[in-house]
């Protein structure tokens, strides 16, 4: 194993984050638990109007430990949602292809595997829910078929164990009455409720790893927390890990201790929760937690910006993907040398050139 | 006197019908609401999903026609006017969408879609009104090389600003905001709520501003309406209801609005990088 | 430019628009509009079935210069011959030329397609836009009215017309345009709902425009790619049903040439003459295979060029 | 759910009553003494005032009209005017006939196409989705009598295969019956099974892209469970509505269909009846025709509540 390339990806909170680049050495295999999930170099490529192939996620890299919750956050284009599916092996399902990378969970690899051993990871090992909660319930099969399923086939419990099973996931996602709900069709259910119902589903068949994709966008504020609560309480109940996809920095600071910034197709930076807040090492995380709009703390009214648009797949600038839309960049550096993703100073994780020389605003408090 | 003046408005919707088609089961979106704006205001009104926010917005321009209340608009009575009279005062009162990419017609060119109320409302020449649609491009930051373009090549960001500008071509007194930056990324929605506000300041526009995000409305609004099941819930202006929000269900939006402090192993919120150690 | 601080160090920022880094495709030139017709001739199958298309309206309208002989002269001495250097394609049970009835028949179909298919598109389509524009009751009355119209068996209305008003092609058709109205207005009727509920409906109504400019301008050029697959495929449902009512007697009167009366000839001399089956069924079938293909073509061409996507 | 099915088929029933009276219509505005026309070649002064008396022509249209359907409520049709038979009697005895055509042909295309439906949507995009697709827009374009002649000459006739023409009825054995309606059926079923094919496989398409299937791969359920439980439920909807309109088409080309077999069906009767202007068993033929659409579509309608469980409620 390549303990250099190891480093890219932030260690979980529990390892000092200064102890890092001094010895990656000293972190021995051994005493290292193994990630539970490794995803290494992994590209992804959908196809475009003509023949071609574009590029929408390109060398990602990073690492879950069990238990642990992160986030992958970025805006539309920036390749979180593709990532995530990459993740669960279903690009193809999407119309993608995987055009390098590996993604290893519990120690196996399957990247290249054939879709049945995926099969059998979907579910017991890996579930996922999404941003439209109720788009996500088959209209036609009441939730607790739904819920059911998925336990028939990978618990193997009878129909009737798998009916008691669907039950009692509602409970545990405080559906009320939950043995009338479980035949009830989705569309009785509110989004709330939906999500709720998805938790259930997927929770039911005890998956190590939780991905929720924005799973709280398409739901009201006030929804919005109670959900999170739930996510927050389900994971310290069962000690599933979480990878948690989002636009929303400040709703990622509720859940999640480590995050990863993406910005066209990449990773831009990669540090424990705290410390991206606080001393964010690239300016577009900064500018990210700038723009968040917060009672009582908007100066004169006027919220931040960062100027330009999100490049699209396929029109990425050719040296840093920012540069264009930064206020730090440099010509003649910034806009012909594609940064790598380096250990800076924090001992996180970024892609600036300038990481170091830069001291970045961080949240407002 | 105000510019708009809402009273006591109500509409009901029906989600069923019977098998002659007739509705059933009618269901209240708006009830009793009430509120004025002035010229050159800002009004916000929010709440969650199924407050009747949207709807109210679009019974100020009359798209939904309410069954009872009257509305006012600069001393004409809208609900009283007829076709002819209502396209007229349409002039003066504008509106931009929440989904920047289906607010504009596919097949129609930027220019063509920016002219399009010249067209409808003036006699202008046609290259009168390519000029002004270039002008009004431009006021809105986009270039005049953006005219020939067809929606489906701009950005979410950009199309917002191009409806923004058909929405100024006459030169409104009003704009009815329905969500205008709910669909925009993080970075780009402040880009366009900044631009909303520099334009009110320099065209002295009103805002009836639809939204559910609390944590915008601090930015845009002067008074805030807060609805929720279709009632107004409170109303007041920005600094009473983010400082002392009477309400129980306006306290309760303004705590859930997320606040980007990472937690501790113990969920404390953390507030500086040194509390860490 | 309005908020954004241009960094000096950039080249070429002058014309950046807000909201945009330039990519490689924003070149500041019109984007080249394809030409529908251009856009119709890009794909093969379109090309070929509208060559087909025209040699047939040629070959209707050239019927007499084309065909060797007069299809309704009867010779009884060369009964049921197959086919030969004289007569390409055989003689039916009058002695008649075969190839000179199915050039004749060419006539009847395009003629019959073109009858029926115009009653259905000047009902149905109008009819369709202002169902679902206009909603509420009217629509609910007119769908009412064109599922009725739909569940009526087409052939079995078309005989009921022909055993009361007498025979002849025209009544027929009528009759099939009225039964293939609906397809007309459910698929109007679908596309305007379908933009209905566009905000740009929304937004046109709400800056002022008319609503006859609203349905005209926004509505209509939604409407039309489907439409005319519609208007090919009712094409060649007339041809068919035209072809049907003949082969039952009920169409066009002997000795009138019809790809439909030369089956009916061909059907009851089965034994003697199984050549004559193949000629007219496979004219039949090679015109219904062409307007379709023409008609999926052109809405392609339509979606595509209209929009102003380049796919 | 009853409830449900009741109401459906109480918005149906006028249809019974606004066809019959389209066709009273149309005889009434057409051109000439209808008796006269009626009474066919040369006809004696009491054959046309006994037509005129049958059908009442004396009569306003609306009590003529009124008259039919009070005696057709009671089950009488009326008398044939070419054979004196009662017009109930006459459709009874060839309606087995016509119904076992359309029978045959429907359960012919709704499983042969949705088959041709399913394996296509099991690898979008590969050669047997191409395959069936093209071969489906192709089939669609055969004309069906001509499709029957083309069978029949080839099966029945040079090779004999299958009996070339008529009917037996299925006291026959089963067999038998079978045995003459195979060529007839392929005929008649050939375009509704290829319409079947291509709406399903786009239908299913459609589905197979909605979140919820996205869902269901997420889950680990394995491809022919999503196509076949998550995907066909779904996707049904659409089809059985085409259905249901094609079940009147069907029935339309029975007639033609039953003309190239020689059977002695509807569908005959019909073609005899309007070249001999025989108008109460026309009328009997087009009533027939309509209760019979009327049902499928209340079929069709009822299995809305099973495919999508929003309408139940």
């Amino acid at each position: 194993m390549d303990l250099a390339k190891n480093r890219d990806v932030a260690a979980s909170d529990t390892v000092p984050a200064t102890a890092k680049d001094s010895a990656p050495e000293a972190v021995s295999g051994a005493e290292r638990p193994t990630p539970l999930l490794d995803v290494r170099d992994v590209s992804v490529e959908f196809p475009t109007a003509g023949r071609d192939w574009v590029t929408s996620v390109q060398n990602v890299s990073f690492q879950l430990m069990p238990g642990e919750s992160m986030a992958l956050v970025g805006e539309s284009g920036s390749g979180k949602t593709v990532t995530s599916l990459a993740v669960m092996g279903l690009t193809e399902a999407t119309g993608g292809r995987l055009s390098s990378g590996s993604v290893t969970f519990d120690g196996n690899e399957l990247t290249g595997r054939p879709a049945k051993e995926w099969r059998k990871v979907r579910g017991p090992g890996m579930g996922m829910i999404f941003q439209q909660p109720i788009r996500s319930l088959n209209p036609a099969y009441t939730v607790g078929d739904q819920i059911a399923e998925s336990v028939r086939k990978h618990l193997g419990l009878s129909r009737r164990q798998a009916e008691a099973k669907s039950v009692e996931m509602l409970e545990m996602v405080q559906i009320p009455r939950a043995a009338e709900r479980a035949k009830e069709y989705p569309h009785a259910f509110s989004g709330g409720m939906c999500q709720r119902v998805m938790i259930a589903m997927v929770m039911a068949c005890n998956p190590r790893l939780l991905i929720a994709d924005e799973p709280t966008t398409a739901l009201d504020v006030t929804v919005q927390e109670t959900i999170l609560d739930l996510l927050r309480d389900v994971q310290q109940q069962t000690g599933v890990a979480l990878l948690f996809i989002s636009h929303d920095l400040a709703v990622v600071a509720e859940i999640c201790q480590r995050v990863a910034v993406m910005y066209a197709g990449e990773v831009i930076e990669s540090a424990p929760a705290v410390d991206l807040f606080f001393r964010p090492q690239h300016p577009y995380s900064s500018g990210l937690l700038a723009s968040i709009p917060r009672p009582g703390l908007s100066v004169d009214r006027r919220l931040r910006t960062i100027p330009g648009g999100i490049p699209a797949p396929g029109t990425w600038p050719a040296g840093c993907r920012f540069a264009p839309r930064c206020e730090f960049a440099q010509s003649g550096r910034c806009d012909t040398t594609h940064p790598p993703l380096d250990v800076v100073s924090t001992g996180g994780l970024s892609r600036c050139l300038r990481a170091d020389e830069l001291a970045l605003d961080g949240v407002v408090t | 006197m105000s510019l708009l003046e809402v009273k006591d408005v109500t509409k009901s919707f029906s989600t069923k019908r019977d098998f002659l088609g007739r509705r059933i089961g009618w269901t209240h979106a708006v009830k009793g609401v009430s509120f004025t704006l002035d010229a050159g205001e800002c009004l916000a009104v929010v709440g969650e999903s199924g407050a009747g926010k949207s709807t109210v917005g679009r019974i100020a321009l009359r798209l939904i026609e309410p069954d009872s209340g009257s509305i006012t608009f600069d001393g004409v009575d809208v609900r009283a006017a007829r076709a002819q009279e209502l396209r007229a005062l349409r002039q003066r009162m504008q509106m931009i969408f929440q989904d920047p990419h289906s607010s504009l017609d596919p097949r129609m060119t930027i220019g063509d879609a920016v002219a399009e109320p010249l067209l409808v409302h003036t006699d202008r020449s046609r290259t009168e009104r390519e000029r002004q649609s270039a002008a009004l491009l431009e006021r809105v930051g986009l270039g005049s090389r953006y005219l020939g373009r067809y929606p489906a090549e701009l950005s979410g960001g950009q199309l917002q600003r191009v409806a923004i500008a058909r929405a100024l071509a006459l030169n409104p007194a009003m704009i009815v905001c329905d969500e205008p930056v709910a669909a925009l990324d993080v970075s780009v929605r402040a880009q366009v709520l900044n631009l909303l506000r520099e334009l009110q300041e320099d065209l002295g526009l009103a805002y009836l501003f639809v939204c559910h995000d609390l944590a915008l409305v601090e930015v845009i609004a002067d008074r805030v309406l807060v609805m929720a099941a279709g009632e107004v819930v409170e109303e007041g202006t920005v600094e009473q209801i983010f400082a002392a929000p009477q309400q129980e269900y306006t306290q309760r939006l303004l705590s859930a609005i997320p606040v980007p402090l990472p937690r501790d192993a113990m969920g404390n919120r953390i507030t500086s990088i040194g509390e860490r150690a | 430019m309005t908020e954004q601080e241009v960094d000096p160090r950039f080249p070429d920022p002058g014309d950046t628009p807000v909201g945009e880094v330039p990519g490689p495709d924003a070149e500041p030139e019109l984007p080249t509009r394809p030409g529908i017709l251009r856009s119709i001739l890009r794909r093969r199958s379109t090309v070929v079935a509208a060559v087909f298309i025209l040699l047939l309206i040629v070959v209707a309208l050239a019927a007499p210069l084309l065909a060797p002989y007069d299809p309704t002269e009867q010779d009884l001495l060369i009964r049921l011959q197959g086919p030969s250097g004289a007569h390409w394609l055989g003689t039916d049970d009058y002695g008649r030329d075969a190839l000179s009835r199915l050039i004749y028949g060419s006539r009847v179909s395009l003629w019959a397609g073109l009858q029926a298919t115009g009653v259905a598109l000047i009902l149905g389509l109008p009819l369709g836009v202002l169902a679902g524009f206009y909603g509420r009751w009217l629509n609910v009355l007119l769908t009412r009215i064109m599922d009725a119209m739909m569940s009526t068996p087409s052939l079995v209305l078309a005989i009921t017309i022909v055993a009361v008003l007498g025979g002849g092609i025209t009544n027929a058709m009528l009759a099939i345009g009225l039964v293939m109205t609906p397809r007309f207005f459910r698929v109007a009727r679908a596309g305007t709902m379908d933009v209905r509920h566009e905000t740009y409906i929304e937004a046109s109504i709400a800056l002022g425009c008319s609503t006859w400019r609203t349905a005209v301008r926004h509505i209509l050029p939604n409407v039309l790619p489907p439409i005319v697959l519609v208007i090919s495929v009712s094409l060649g449902t007339a041809v068919s049903a035209e072809a049907s009512l003949s082969f039952l007697g009920l169409g066009v009167v002997e000795p009138t040439p019809s790809w439909g009366s030369m089956l009916k000839t061909a059907s009851s001399n089965m034994s003697l003459a199984p050549y004559l089956v193949w000629p007219p069924g496979i004219m039949i079938f090679l015109t219904v295979l062409a307007f379709t293909y023409l008609g999926d073509g052109v809405r392609r061409a339509l979606t595509r060029s209209r929009s102003g996507r380049q796919d | 759910m009853l409830r449900y099915a009741g109401r459906r088929l109480l918005a149906a029933i006028p249809l019974l009553f606004v066809v019959p009276l389209l066709v009273f219509i149309l005889i009434d505005r057409a051109p000439g003494d209808q008796a006269v026309v009626l009474a066919g070649e040369n006809p004696t002064p009491e054959r046309i005032a006994s037509i005129r008396e049958q059908l009442g022509l004396d009569d306003p249209l609306i009590v003529r009209y009124f008259d039919w359907v009070v005696h057709a409520i009671r089950g009488d049709l009326g008398t044939s005017l070419l054979s004196d038979q009662r017009v109930i009697d006459l459709l009874l005895r060839r309606m087995a006939t016509t119904m076992s055509l359309v029978l045959v042909a429907m359960v012919m295309a709704v499983l042969v196409g949705a088959v041709l439906a399913i394996l296509s949507a099991m690898r979008p995009g590969g050669f047997f989705d191409r395959f069936i697709n093209w071969a489906a827009s192709v089939a669609i374009a055969i004309p069906a009598f001509w499709f029957g002649l083309v069978l029949a000459s080839l099966f029945a006739v040079t090779y004999q295969i299958f009996p070339p023409f008529g009917y037996q009825p299925m006291s026959e054995g089963f067999g038998t019956w079978l045995s003459y309606l195979v060529l007839p059926g392929i005929a008649l079923g050939l375009l509704p099974a290829a319409e079947v094919a291509l709406q399903l496989r786009s239908a299913l398409g459609q589905v197979l892209k909605t979140d919820y299937v996205l869902n269901a791969e997420a889950k680990g359920l394995s491809r022919p469970t999503i196509v076949m439980k998550h995907g066909l439920k779904n996707a049904a909807i659409p089809v059985i509505t085409v259905l249901g309109f094609r079940v009147a088409e069907v029935l339309a080309g029975s007639v033609t269909i039953e003309i190239v077999y020689n059977m002695p069906g509807l569908g005959q009767l019909a073609v005899d009846s309007v070249q001999n202007r025989d108008i109460p068993v026309l009328l009997g033929f087009v009533l027939f025709s309509t209760i019979v659409v009327v049902l499928v579509n209340l079929l069709v309608d009822i299995s809305y509540g099973y495919f999508n469980p929003k309408v139940r409620s």
